[in-house]
């Protein structure tokens, strides 16, 4: 049996006013296993807490109920006196009678009532309170960031800069993502390699940062704090420590026709490849797809030329196991795949092209040495329409995503006024349905496409576009004019929705994260917490939460890495304690519980139980790991044998707040 | 018979969510917004934590409505709690209903934080319906009235 | 209310649902009849919404659209104009004696090279 | 069929395919079955007419906690159960060898005897007719005259989780829309339903049959006799309690249950359980899509998922009257 105290707390007059403290204080004690009571006029003072504490003493207690304002306000505050005292802080209870009563009640009688019996609710949960204790579980010290995009380079470096070990997995063979494929960059127009490029040499030279690339996460095990992951180094058949990067391989290849990625497919590289110069690590790798001394066996020209000998065909997958505290997931975007829209004759004619070719066709580092060319022929285009909004805010159409992708508005006038600025005997026409460019500087960016560099903004969407010998006839409407276009264009260019990359989906299932109908990590609180994932230890950077241009997924990922070394600087991280439990003795094992728990915290094992005959028999049980779960008792509910129990909130303990409310 | 003159009284039992409904249960007393003290409130971590065991135990102790708050769908703390619960109780209620249990004395609302009049408004217009409903008795003593 | 009671009614026989357009204009981007029509798709669709039937049912824009699909095919909100064209001719059909096409109009429009099945289709399309 | 049956246990038997094998067998009379497992020497016992009614699924719990594999016969609706508890991992895969078996659809004695037949001593089933052999000379019935409601609304076909099947499977229109009495229910006032069930469930002694012979209730520990659930409950102490616990056996096989009718069968008062599970099944059907329980090992159970549209509480209760 408790031994219970109640103090009443008169909240100067918000509660004495119309509560009549005494009379609840009195029959509040009059309440079985209470064996003290009192009221005073500010419980939470220092003198009020002083009166809990020395109860505590005097009167041997074993819990306390508390009746006083919300316990959002001072639940803390009694129960870490309380725990000074002696008395474990979740023996003690908060009966509102401020927020819930006094203030809600002009009665006074009535009030009274209520407060009594919101106190014998208190009390009979206390009766059935156990001590908790926090579990506490260590910290691996180091970050694991998947994706070597801006994103996960800025996550990295800021977490590196902390002091802690980060490892960066990458499935391409080179860090860098979509930002080192781009121009330029709005709307400074400054040039993308001019500032990517430093921070990828910064984070090969990073004494805390390791790169895995051409590498993929395989398995991830664990929980915050403890992650254990293994990753698949993908077989280069180039031996990284060996590969210099001189290049000399990638060069005298005889196999010529592999498309180069890099570009998109617009030129062609060696089935021995680094993807471009600046590419971090700067190691070759062999694309087993295109070699054809590991298709037939004969060939071998890189192996005989490399002096470092560093080419070994022989090489196999191999497996890194490491430890993590924490994972952020920087996976990025891309374009999403066009071959569903017909009418912009994008697989007809080579001269549609998506605004990530355009980029390419017009860096210095592309297929055509920064010169703007058509890649039929190779002619400077001297009409160019842009179509916006292709694949976004697509809704009942059968494809496209119902979003909007944000950064389209802002890079279309960016090459919009970027050809026109080169090339000024070139015509631009932008067909857009609404041109959305809110962001510092970024609707004076689009303003000046407009104003100064002479570009046609068009209200319409393009209806059709129709390659008619070296022309692409443009039918589109103009809204606001009233009249429909036929436009004879020489190039054009759609900016295609972007979408989540393809990896993320079964990453999330490997992370147990959350993803939204569009494959978008969803975040932990949309407003409040960003840049986490419900799920504990889970961080998210970059355009794998949604759509992203690059000073936003900056700071995105900057503010990742804050949330990320918040947690690394623990040496132990104390869980609530207040978490589902599995009794094993009636648990099923049907695993009705795991189904619903948002955070992955369930697992099941086989377990060998004596039963009542003295014989072993193996079980399958479920068991909640207490960091991971967060004690919203969804699964109490699903568990149809009552095995699942929340420590805290626990079946019996609100059921005995039910009965004495109903009393 | 005898007129019983004295108004009749309901027990209401008010399960909140910690985030967002006992939150907004407090704003109404901030901003001291009344609602009849027949509501009392059982502060649960989240929506989905009330096991449908509660809310017919609740009836069985002589309660006259139950009434179940959490956050907005999309809004739970716990990301997905409410979406569950919104699935059990659309079930559990019309089962209750298809036994002959009033409709009326059950209820699901979603009060947010800051809905302190959204959340004094409903259990006002809650205790009302209940009163004009009278007391429950069919969960009570199914055999006695036999 | 009568005007509301024709709205709803194109709503019902077309099953489209004008507040889904979002006005990108990609229905008379690609509208073959586009200069023939007084109305163009996209304003059919906001037309319709809001309240200005008469006027289409009068227009004979209706006339000029061929059913192609063309709008249907590629409206990125599933609005569908065409049916919406086609739900407006039905209403105009329904109203007692206008139908568009007359079998007494039909001789003064023969031609020997029209086939047989084209009048067919316009006596369905256009009369009741 | 019954000699198909026999013949594959045997095979099964002496081959050390299986050790045990999972069937039916007649007590002191002829409508008196029960689940027995059989080896080698008893084999000849097992029958298969009728009267084989149980649900043998939820035998395999207990039954592959033991050495060795059991083979099991699945009608149609057995087989649901037996995917359903499969998905719940409540038996070990690998210890079963699972046969299925079609269904002419099942006799209940307590109906028959309520049409007057009396002193059944045999049975001869056919595809469309059923002969009665009593004291009293034979008595010959549409088979659509007899079988038991459960069976009425049985479409036959098997959820695809089986080792082998015998016999064809046959596929039939189910005889009655099953949430006939659902609707019929929903469409009375408050006060009729109340008193439908008030008459009904009153009659509840709370002899646990039901609970026993549903495939879906296999807990190790009934919530109702766990002490610390604060509900445990064995007996009717009040009114209440027969109510609460139907109520809440029905929420918890939600989405579980198979629909197989076995807990109106074995219940000694007559009550028709079953008719909770149904407007749970009806309910959950209408507000998310047609889901049966068993007829998938992965999709997950209907209130284990959710769809951020889903209706609310007040879209849907009420609706009926």
């Amino acid at each position: 049996m408790q031994r219970i105290g109640v103090f009443v707390c008169w909240c100067g007059s918000n509660i004495a006013a119309t509560v009549d403290v005494k009379a609840v204080a009195e029959a509040l004690g009059k309440e079985p296993g209470v064996v003290y009571f009192e009221d005073y006029q500010y419980m939470c003072s220092e003198e009020g807490q002083t009166k809990l504490q020395n109860a505590i003493r005097d009167y041997k207690l074993t819990g306390a109920v508390v009746c006083s304002c919300s316990p959002r306000m001072h639940e803390a505050t009694f129960r870490k006196a309380a725990a000074k005292a002696g008395v474990n802080s979740f023996m003690v209870e908060i009966a509102n009678i401020r927020e819930q009563c006094s203030w809600i009640h002009k009665n006074k009688e009535e009030a009274t009532e209520k407060a009594i019996i919101l106190g014998r609710a208190a009390i009979a949960k206390v009766h059935l309170n156990a001590p908790l204790t926090a579990g506490e579980s260590p910290v691996t010290k180091r970050a694991l960031v998947i994706g070597g995009g801006i994103a996960g380079i800025q996550t990295a470096l800021d977490i590196a800069d902390a002091g802690f070990e980060v490892d960066i997995v990458e499935k391409k063979p080179t860090i860098g993502g979509k930002m080192s494929q781009i121009d330029k960059t709005f709307p400074t127009l400054d040039c993308a390699a001019c500032i990517l490029t430093p921070k990828m040499v910064e984070v090969a030279q990073n004494e805390k940062i390791r790169i895995f690339s051409y590498s993929e996460v395989d398995k991830v095990q664990g929980f915050v704090g403890n992650f254990s992951v293994s990753i698949r180094r993908k077989a280069r058949f180039v031996d990284e420590v060996k590969c210099t990067g001189c290049g000399l391989c990638t060069e005298k290849c005889p196999q010529k026709k592999v498309p180069n990625e890099f570009n998109l497919g617009l030129d062609q590289r060696r089935a021995i490849y680094i993807p471009f110069a600046q590419a971090v690590p700067k190691v070759a790798t062999i694309d087993p797809d295109y070699c054809t001394m590991l298709k037939t066996g004969k060939c071998g020209v890189c192996s005989k030329i490399c002096t470092a000998g560093a080419i070994d065909y022989k090489q196999k997958d191999s497996f890194i196991e490491e430890k993590y505290g924490a994972i952020v997931v920087a996976t990025g975007f891309n374009p999403i795949e066009l071959n569903k829209y017909d009418e912009f004759a994008y697989s007809q004619s080579p001269d549609v092209i998506t605004s990530l070719e355009f980029e390419r066709i017009t860096n210095a580092a592309g297929p055509t040495g920064g010169t703007l060319l058509r890649p039929s022929d190779g002619e400077h285009p001297k009409k160019i329409v842009f179509v916006q909004c292709v694949g976004s805010r697509e809704d009942g159409s059968g494809c496209g995503k119902t979003y909007c992708s944000k950064i389209c508005c802002m890079y279309t006038a960016k090459h919009a006024m970027l050809t026109r600025e080169k090339y000024p005997d070139t015509e631009v026409y932008v067909f857009y349905i609404d041109v959305r460019t809110p962001g510092k500087s970024f609707d004076e960016f689009y303003r000046r496409a407009v104003e100064e560099y002479g570009v046609h903004y068009i209200k319409g969407m393009v209806g059709k576009v129709i390659p008619q010998g070296k022309k692409l006839m443009v039918r589109a409407s103009d809204l606001i004019d009233r009249k429909q276009l036929l436009i004879d264009a020489d190039l054009v260019v759609l900016a295609a929705a972007i979408e989540p990359d393809k990896s993320a989906r079964p990453l999330a299932t490997m992370l147990t994260a959350s993803m939204d109908t569009n494959d978008f990590f969803t975040e932990a609180h949309p407003k409040l917490r960003p840049v986490e994932s419900p799920t504990a230890g889970i961080f998210l950077s970059g355009c794998c939460q949604g759509p992203k241009d690059i000073p936003e997924t900056v700071s995105q990922a900057s503010a990742c890495a804050a949330k990320v070394i918040g947690l690394l600087c623990r040496d132990k991280l104390t869980g609530n304690p207040c978490v589902a439990h599995s009794d094993e003795l009636m648990c099923n094992g049907c695993s009705t519980c795991e189904k619903v728990c948002p955070y992955g915290a369930i697992t099941y094992q086989d377990k060998e139980f004596r039963m009542p005959d003295r014989t072993m028999r193996t079980r399958r049980v479920a068991s909640v790991n207490p960091a991971v779960c967060q004690g919203c008792g969804a699964c109490t509910v699903a568990c149809p044998s009552g095995a699942m129990d929340l420590h805290g909130f626990s079946n019996s303990q609100i059921m005995a707040e039910v009965d004495a409310i109903c009393k | 018979m005898q007129v019983n003159e004295e108004k009749f009284e309901p027990t209401i039992v008010a399960f909140c969510c910690n985030w967002c409904s006992y939150a907004g249960a407090d704003l109404s007393g901030t901003n001291r917004l009344q609602y009849p003290a027949n509501v009392k409130i059982i502060r649960v971590p989240c929506s989905c934590r009330v096991n449908p065991m509660f809310i017919l135990r609740a009836f069985q102790r002589g309660a006259d409505g139950v009434i179940l708050c959490g956050c907005h769908p999309g809004d739970c703390h716990y990301t997905t709690g409410n979406y569950f619960t919104r699935r059990r109780m659309t079930l559990l209620f019309s089962m209750l209903e298809f036994l002959g249990i009033e409709k009326e004395r059950t209820r699901l609302e979603w009060v947010s934080a800051a809905e302190g009049a959204k959340f004094a408004a409903t259990m006002n217009d809650f205790v009302a319906t209940v009163t004009k409903l009278g007391k429950n008795r069919r969960l009570e003593d199914l055999r006695c009235k036999k | 209310m009568e005007q509301n009671n024709l709205k709803e009614t194109l709503l019902r026989i077309s099953g489209v649902n004008p507040r889904k357009c979002m006005k990108c204009g990609k229905c008379s981007g690609t509208c073959p009849s586009y200069d023939e029509m007084e109305y163009h798709p996209h304003e059919f669709v906001s037309m319709v919404e809001n309240g200005e039937t008469e006027k289409l049912m009068a227009s004979p824009s209706l006339y000029r659209c061929l059913t192609c699909f063309a709008c249907v095919e590629r409206c990125p909100r599933g609005v569908q104009p065409a049916k919406l064209i086609e739900a407006v001719r039905l209403a105009v059909i329904r109203q007692q004696g206008m139908n568009h096409l007359k079998p007494d109009q039909l001789p003064d429009m023969l031609d020997e090279d029209m086939p047989q099945q084209a009048l067919v289709s316009a006596m369905r399309k256009f009369a009741k | 069929m019954q000699k198909m049956m026999q013949d594959r246990a045997r095979e099964l038997l002496s081959s050390g395919k299986v050790d045990r094998v999972l069937g039916w067998i007649e007590g002191d009379f002829v409508y008196d079955v029960t689940p027995h497992v059989f080896r080698e020497n008893d084999i000849d016992q097992l029958i298969y007419h009728s009267f084989a009614s149980q649900n043998l699924s939820k035998y395999l719990v207990g039954e592959t906690k033991k050495d060795g594999v059991i083979a099991v016969f699945l009608r149609p609706c057995d087989s649901y159960s037996f995917v359903q508890l499969l998905k719940e991992h409540r038996f070990d895969r690998e210890k079963v060898y699972a046969i299925a078996i079609p269904c002419l659809g099942k006799v209940d004695a307590e109906d028959l005897r309520a049409m007057g037949i009396r002193g059944i001593t045999g049975v001869t089933d056919g595809k469309e007719r059923i002969i009665l052999h009593t004291l009293y000379g034979d008595v010959e019935k549409e088979k659509s005259e007899v079988i038991a409601e459960r069976c009425r609304k049985c479409r036959g076909v098997h959820a695809p989780y089986f080792d082998e099947r015998l016999g064809e499977e046959l596929t039939k229109e189910p005889l009655t829309d099953r949430f006939e009495m659902v609707e019929k229910l929903e469409k009375m006032t408050a006060e009729e339903r109340f008193a439908f069930w008030q008459d009904e469930l009153s009659r509840c002694i709370r002899c646990n049959a039901c609970r026993n012979v549903c495939p879906a209730c296999t807990c190790e520990k009934c919530v109702f006799d766990n002490a610390a659930s604060g509900i445990e409950n064995k007996a009717p102490a009040s009114s209440f309690e027969e109510q609460n616990f139907h109520i809440i056996r029905a929420f918890h096989v939600a989405g579980r249950c198979t629909d197989c009718g076995q807990c109106s069968r074995v219940c000694p008062q007559g009550i028709p359980l079953h008719l909770l599970n149904r407007k749970f099944i009806k309910d959950i059907n209408s507000c998310y899509g047609e889901y049966r329980a068993g007829a998938d090992l992965e999709e997950k159970a209907p209130l284990n998922r959710f769809d951020v549209d889903d209706c609310e509480p007040g879209d849907v209760v009420g609706k009926g009257e």
